[in-house]
């Protein structure tokens, strides 16, 4: 596919298959176009102004840019966790419960179940449990992150997309994050932007290195830190350029 | 050169920049005497007039009998049915045009537009109010008696000189100061509130219900209270539209506070009945020719400016702190 | 269960028409949809009001003003545009009625003039005070007080022209040897409704607006541009005169603008404090009627609708509008490219 | 259940305004479930609100016209008029002015006529100061406009343009009293609540050259003419029908109702006058 | 000396002695303190709300921040030059005409000349004497630069203070500007900050490098880059971090 900003070509002939059940990361020089592909994946270039995309991205060998496709549908089966932090300013249970809120769903019970059981999923649970209602705009930026995470798990979505989930992190929640994205790997399928190689290395089975909006290497991560095909991919790998 | 005419130039251009310091910090706390100048002279040619009695009484021909009541009862009834009017129409507009918009030419004229409608002088809306409001353009012209079970509601079309063509007058007038307000208020939430609620599968209106609203609250706030408290200082628009300067009763009769409950039939009545406000009454009293209206009009002034300022400094609390606004 | 693949364009893609119904994407309908199309509707509704608002304003004054919908007529369909725009006397009480505008217009003038010397520097030296030397601490004191300046009604200004400031300000000034009662001061006749208080009292509405909005537009003047002035040797003094004032010049004139517009619409203030006498003077001591003070005048008077008297408050409403729309929209336009430079 | 409580609305002319305010306070006071809103829109103003049937009760300053009389016709209206009260037309200046103070019909026709272009007192008579004139009158629906220029200028509205117009005579009375060139005219009761203030003018007609001030006195007896006048207000047979629109015209034609016009300074009608309208009155509610 | 903003202390202990009629070039990593040590030299930091300093800053063995210091003398002697141009909405000519109006200096013909020696100076008198009366706003970013550069010179100073003058520039303007930087050192007392290391060793006599706020080490300029001292400075020069 190619993604345009206006006039400005953001990606060229893009053509990536994303395995299921797997981390794939994707990796390149800032600028290059890995925020605006993962966010073709949702549609939510959609929002933005002047837009244009040509080719198809299909999710279950079904077009997500077709005619008839309805987006808020799509986006509850594909899931997003952004770079920044995003909490709401509301209470914590509140944020997670934010899915379900506006999925219609009423029954307290059922709610409440799902909650404590995507806190968990992210790891947040004990940290949160006993003051739930606080806001969750009181939080540290590594459990604003993993709420996020838990947010995004409570409207069970099939796929995750991550963009830089951890670079606003210091370490140790940096590493509570990796370990929740791999644990989350048995049951989603997870995109992760990230500009840290070592962390790439260290949870995705698939790398794809993108250079100036066009996918200059994919493959497994292992294959392709050790072997690159690329030229380019080498240089950007052993810090090179960038 | 240069040397020496700076040189020689330089103690005078500290001067200077000490006058024009001294000119500016005049400039500013000049004009924040002269507020408080013209509410202590207000104070001052109210002492003794401005009593309790005042607030409750009735409007009299004996300036020492002279109150209130129906102007403070006025101006509540007419500040609260603007409210009602322009506050949904205005935040409506704000969303529709920061939120749904896409910038076409309709959008930029629409937006052009409500910043000249917030230019145009009070006057013109009050001759609209009374074309179209009290006098419907002359076409309509019909009483109804509605029976509503507990008592009568007396409707006349054209609506007349009542609350409710004040209202309608005043929503329109206010109605650009509330869009531009809480436009800017919906511009102040991050976008990213946005998208995380979008690509959680919320719809467009969802998004903004649950979470760009509640945001975007307190400054919306701020811009209504003070869209009001424009609201209830406006006089030339309820001159044009032939509010009284001198009425007896409240609106709809009611003798009471537990009257508006306990009388449905003269609540209802209220936006159909003749009014005054406040600021109309002073400008009644203003014209007076005996001197001592002119102290009962510095009293009613008082209360007035009481009322604004309380209501003004409610919006500048909430502003400053609700919203952390950064500039660079 | 899912896989996302992309395509590019040109390998072709399949895409399983029949699969979507079953992915749980087909854009179906539901209530929560037409709710949604609905609320946009409706909203839209709302921004368009704006638009009905203004249409209706001036359906209304060219309704009565220039063409009348048969069988009424229009002022101007009764009163000659040359009469309206060549005579010099504004006599509505005469019989025949004659409407010449430009009493009106010179008295709207004078007070804008006044209020213009008044309001426009001091307004302009309190954003410079505010945006360049105040401490933040202090604007944030200094900014709301001036606002409320802004907010008191204008009635309360017209009653302080009229009882202090004409008597107790320009009296004293003008007219010592009678306020003092000794007879060797000079004594300039003054009237006791005046364009000057009307002006004067006007000139103070209008200083918030300037301020405030010059203020934001001398913020907006980039830092590094007053930097470049200090590194160059600037006192304070030049930076704002010679840098961020010239800089933010385009700014200004909007703001300026606006509160001419402002003070050309102001209304009670000016009936109550400089009366309600058509005269075609440039002496700011005299009694003066404004084409707002005119309408509040023969509305307050309730003037039967249908007479000329009636129609020819259309008239001078009309040309109102007209004069602040022209400023509010060049103004506009202004402020607009101004944002645009330093955006 | 309960009605809406009853009101009454009166408008019309400035110069009974201060009468219907004062009878409006009282009758109030006494029904306290009527309610009144009193106006002032001019004679001019008033009769036509009243034809358009806005009104209940308006004032006038003069007769009704034989044009606003037609159109009531037209209408159906069946009005009835009722005298008030006498007033004496007051022409004022300000205290400061000590030379104008007794002034012929001929030099106040002189002052206000159609085509004067008198600028100056030094222009009004001979020997008088060369100070600018300034004026203040009614305006053009005003009973007080019409009558005064019928009066002085010899046929009803016609006059020059170039005064300050008001319907509301308090106006009148400010730019009076703040001009010390100021020349204005309005009802006697505007001028003595004001007395302090304002200096009457003393006129003299033309037939017998004495210098009449305007006094209750000679108001009543007629000495003071041309300017004094009967005072009416105007009603209609229907709104006579409901009770309380007839409780307040019998309210204002009762003795409370004389005291309260004596209260704002106006002088009472003669006995006579005033039995003829409670027999009209009478009349009217059968 | 040391500086602070606000309770962030942003230099320590800098000790730098800087030779004059020479270009001294301030290198070092992001947020090191490069600028905020420029702008100490002409206190430009005074504007700042809340910025402190101990320690004194010697100009011709003159403290410039003893009490009785003008500033506005002070910045007139000192000249100083941005990293983004920052040319007032004015005329070409008024731009270089500036200092000396505020100088208060009213002699027509030496304002002229002065104004056409200055743009001279700046290599810029050939590309704009035919247009002095247009904006100035619409130069190209190069000639805009230059135009700052003339104009500083037209205050006459001892001492030219020098942001990143070339960083938002094209290399050809960046040719341009060394060459005219070269040039000046003839008669001025040239400190330079840059992030290009090749520039600062093109240019300048001498070096500075400066990390995490300290003078790390200073020498002149072959010396600092073919043999450092310290480690850091190695570290950096070679591009192992920063
Ligand atoms: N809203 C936008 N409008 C116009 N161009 C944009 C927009 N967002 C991004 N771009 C451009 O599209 C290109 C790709 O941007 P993108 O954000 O996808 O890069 P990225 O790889 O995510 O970089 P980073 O690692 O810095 O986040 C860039 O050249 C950028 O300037
Ligand atoms: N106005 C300011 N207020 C507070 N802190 C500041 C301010 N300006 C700079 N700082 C801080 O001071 C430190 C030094 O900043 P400085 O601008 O001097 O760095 P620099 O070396 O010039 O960096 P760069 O190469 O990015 O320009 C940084 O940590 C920065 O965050
Ligand atoms: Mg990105
Ligand atoms: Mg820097
Ligand atoms: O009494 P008038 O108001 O009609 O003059």
């Amino acid at each position: 596919m190619n993604f345009f900003y206006g006039s400005h070509q953001a990606l060229f002939d893009i053509n990536l298959k994303i395995p299921e059940r797997a981390v794939t990361a994707l990796i390149g020089p800032s600028g290059c176009g890995k925020s605006t592909y993962l966010r073709a994946l949702n549609r939510m270039n959609d929002i933005i102004e002047g837009t244009r995309h040509t080719g198809d991205v299909l999710l279950d060998s079904q077009d997500i840019y077709a005619p008839r496709i309805d987006v808020v549908a799509l986006r509850k089966r594909v899931g997003m966790v952004f770079q920044k932090s995003t909490p709401f300013p509301k209470s914590i249970f509140e944020n997670v419960a934010y899915g379900m809120r506006i999925a219609g769903i009423r029954n307290r019970s059922f709610v409440q179940e799902t909650v404590e059981r995507c806190l968990q999923q992210a790891a947040l649970w004990n940290e949160v449990k006993d003051r739930l209602k606080d806001s969750a705009m009181a939080l540290s930026g590594g459990q604003q992150q993993r709420l996020c995470i838990a947010r995004a798990l409570a409207t069970n979505p099939e796929v995750l997309l991550m963009d830089e989930p951890a670079s606003a992190l210091d370490p140790a929640s940096t590493a509570r994050i990796e370990d929740l994205i791999i644990e989350l790997k048995q049951n989603y399928t997870i995109v992760i932007v990230t500009h840290n190689m070592q962390q790439a290395a260290r949870i995705s089975e698939w790398t794809a290195f993108f250079c100036q909006g066009r996918l200059v290497e994919v493959g497994l991560t292992k294959q392709l830190f050790f072997k690159p095909r690329e030229k380019e991919t080498e240089d950007y790998i052993t810090g090179r350029f960038g | 050169m240069i040397e020496e005419s700076f040189d020689s130039e330089l103690a005078r251009r500290h001067r200077y920049g000490m006058i024009f310091e001294w000119v500016c910090w005049l400039a500013t706390w000049g004009s924040v005497v002269i507020l408080g100048v013209l509410i202590a002279t207000m104070a001052w040619q109210a002492m003794g007039w401005l009593t309790p009695k005042f607030l409750v009484s009735m409007p009299r021909r004996n300036p020492a009998d002279a109150g209130i009541l129906p102007g403070i009862v006025g101006t509540f009834w007419l500040i609260l049915l603007t409210a009602v009017l322009s506050v949904p129409l205005g935040v409506g507009a704000a969303i529709y045009l920061e939120e749904y918009s896409k910038p076409t030419l309709l959008t930029k004229f629409i937006q052009l537009n409500i910043a000249n409608l917030a230019g145009v002088p009070s006057i013109v809306y009050g001759i609209l109010g009374f074309t179209a409001f009290v006098r419907m353009f002359g076409l309509a012209k019909s009483e109804y008696l509605i029976n509503l079970g507990i008592g009568s509601l007396q409707l006349t079309l054209p609506f007349g000189r009542t609350v409710i063509s004040g209202a309608l007058t005043l929503a329109l007038l206010s109605l650009p100061v509330v869009i531009i307000a809480s436009q800017e208020a919906l511009r102040s939430v991050p976008p990213s509130l946005r998208h995380a609620s979008l690509a959680l599968g919320a719809t467009k209106w969802q998004t903004i219900w649950h979470q760009v609203l509640p945001s975007a609250l307190p400054g919306m706030m701020t811009g209504v209270i003070l869209a009001m408290s424009r609201a209830i200082g406006e006089t030339a628009p309820l001159v044009a539209i032939g509010a009284a300067t001198y009425i007896t009763f409240t609106p709809g009769r009611l003798n009471s506070v537990s009257e508006a409950f306990t009388r449905p039939d003269k609540l209802a009545q209220v936006p159909f009945d003749s009014f005054t406000t406040i600021p109309m009454q002073i400008y009644g009293w203003i014209n007076e020719a005996k001197p001592e209206f002119q102290h009962v009009a510095a009293a009613a002034i008082l209360v007035l400016l009481v009322i604004l300022l309380i209501s003004n400094g409610l919006a500048i609390f909430i502003r400053q702190h609700f919203q952390k606004k950064v500039r660079w | 269960m899912s896989v996302v693949e992309q395509k590019s364009a040109s390998t072709g893609s399949v895409i399983d028409r029949t699969n979507l119904e079953a992915s749980g994407l087909a854009y179906r309908f539901t209530w929560q949809r037409l709710r949604e199309s609905l609320i946009q509707m409706l909203l839209f509704l709302c921004a368009l009001l704006s638009v009905l608002t203004t249409l209706a304003i001036i359906f209304v004054l060219v309704s009565e003003a220039i063409f009348g919908i048969p069988p009424e007529k229009a002022f101007f369909q009764e009163i000659s545009l040359s009469q309206f725009f060549l005579e010099t006397r504004w006599a509505p009480q005469y019989s025949p009625p004659v409407f010449g505008i430009w009493p009106l217009i010179c008295g709207t003038f004078l007070i804008t003039i006044i209020a213009a010397i008044i309001g426009l520097p001091t307004g302009l030296l309190a954003a410079v005070y505010l945006a360049e030397y105040a401490s933040p601490r202090v604007r944030s004191i200094a900014k709301p007080i001036l606002e409320l300046l802004a907010g008191v009604p204008t009635v309360v200004y017209g009653y302080f022209g009229l009882r202090i400031v004409t008597p107790y300000l320009i009296r004293p000034v003008l007219k010592p040897a009678e306020f003092f009662g000794v007879d060797w001061l000079w004594s300039i006749p003054v009237d006791g409704f005046n364009a000057l208080s009307g002006g004067i009292v006007v000139g103070l509405m209008i200083i918030p607006t300037v301020c405030s909005l010059s203020e934001d537009v001398l913020r907006a003047v980039p830092r590094t541009l007053r930097e470049a002035g200090y590194a160059l040797g600037s006192t304070k003094f030049d930076v704002c005169v010679r840098v961020v004032i010239p800089s933010a010049l385009s700014g200004i004139i909007a703001a300026f603008l606006l509160a001419i517009s402002r003070a050309v619409g102001e209304t009670m203030a000016v009936t109550i404090a400089a009366g309600q006498k058509p005269t075609l003077t440039l002496n700011p001591l005299s009694q003066i009627e404004t084409m707002t003070a005119y309408v509040v005048n023969v509305m307050s008077g309730d003037t039967p609708v249908g007479t000329i008297e009636y129609k020819s408050l259309y008239a001078v409403a009309l040309v109102l509008f007209l004069t602040t729309l022209t400023m509010n929209l060049i103004s506009q336009l202004v402020l607009a490219r101004y944002r645009e430079v330093y955006q | 259940g309960k009605s809406v409580d009853k009101t009454i609305a009166v408008d019309g002319s400035s110069t009974v305004f201060p009468i219907s305010m004062a009878v409006a306070e009282e009758f109030e006071g006494k029904f306290p479930d009527v309610k009144l809103t009193v106006a002032m829109s001019g004679t001019g103003g008033g009769f036509k609100k009243f034809i358009a049937e806005e009104i209940d009760v308006t004032g006038a300053s003069r007769p009704i016209t034989e044009k606003e009389a037609a159109e009531c016709k037209a209408k159906g209206i069946d009005y009835v008029e009722f005298q008030v009260a006498i007033d004496g037309l007051t022409v004022v200046i300000n205290p400061a002015n000590t030379f104008a103070e007794c002034m012929t019909v001929a030099e106040l026709n002189k002052i206000w006529a159609a085509d004067s272009k008198i600028s100056k007192w030094s222009e009004v008579r001979e020997g008088w100061p060369d100070e600018p004139i300034q004026l203040f009158g009614a305006d053009t629906a005003s009973g007080t406009f019409d009558y005064f220029t019928e009066v002085i200028n010899g046929k009803a509205k016609s006059s020059r343009s170039d005064y300050t117009a008001n319907s509301n005579d308090n106006i009148l009375v400010q730019g009076v009293v703040d001009s010390k060139g100021a020349l204005g005219y309005f009802g006697y009761a505007y001028y003595a609540e004001n007395a302090s203030k304002l200096k009457a003018v003393k006129i003299s007609d033309g037939k017998n050259a004495v210098c009449v001030e305007p006094t209750p006195a000679t108001i009543e007896s007629g000495e003071y003419t041309p300017l004094s006048r009967p005072l009416f207000i105007y009603t209609t047979k229907a709104k006579l029908k409901r009770p309380e629109v007839a409780e307040f015209i019998k309210f204002l034609l009762s003795e409370k109702g004389d005291q309260l016009v004596e209260e704002v300074k106006y002088i009472k009608v003669p006995k006579s006058v005033k039995e003829t309208m409670q027999q009209r009155l009478a009349d009217a509610l059968k």
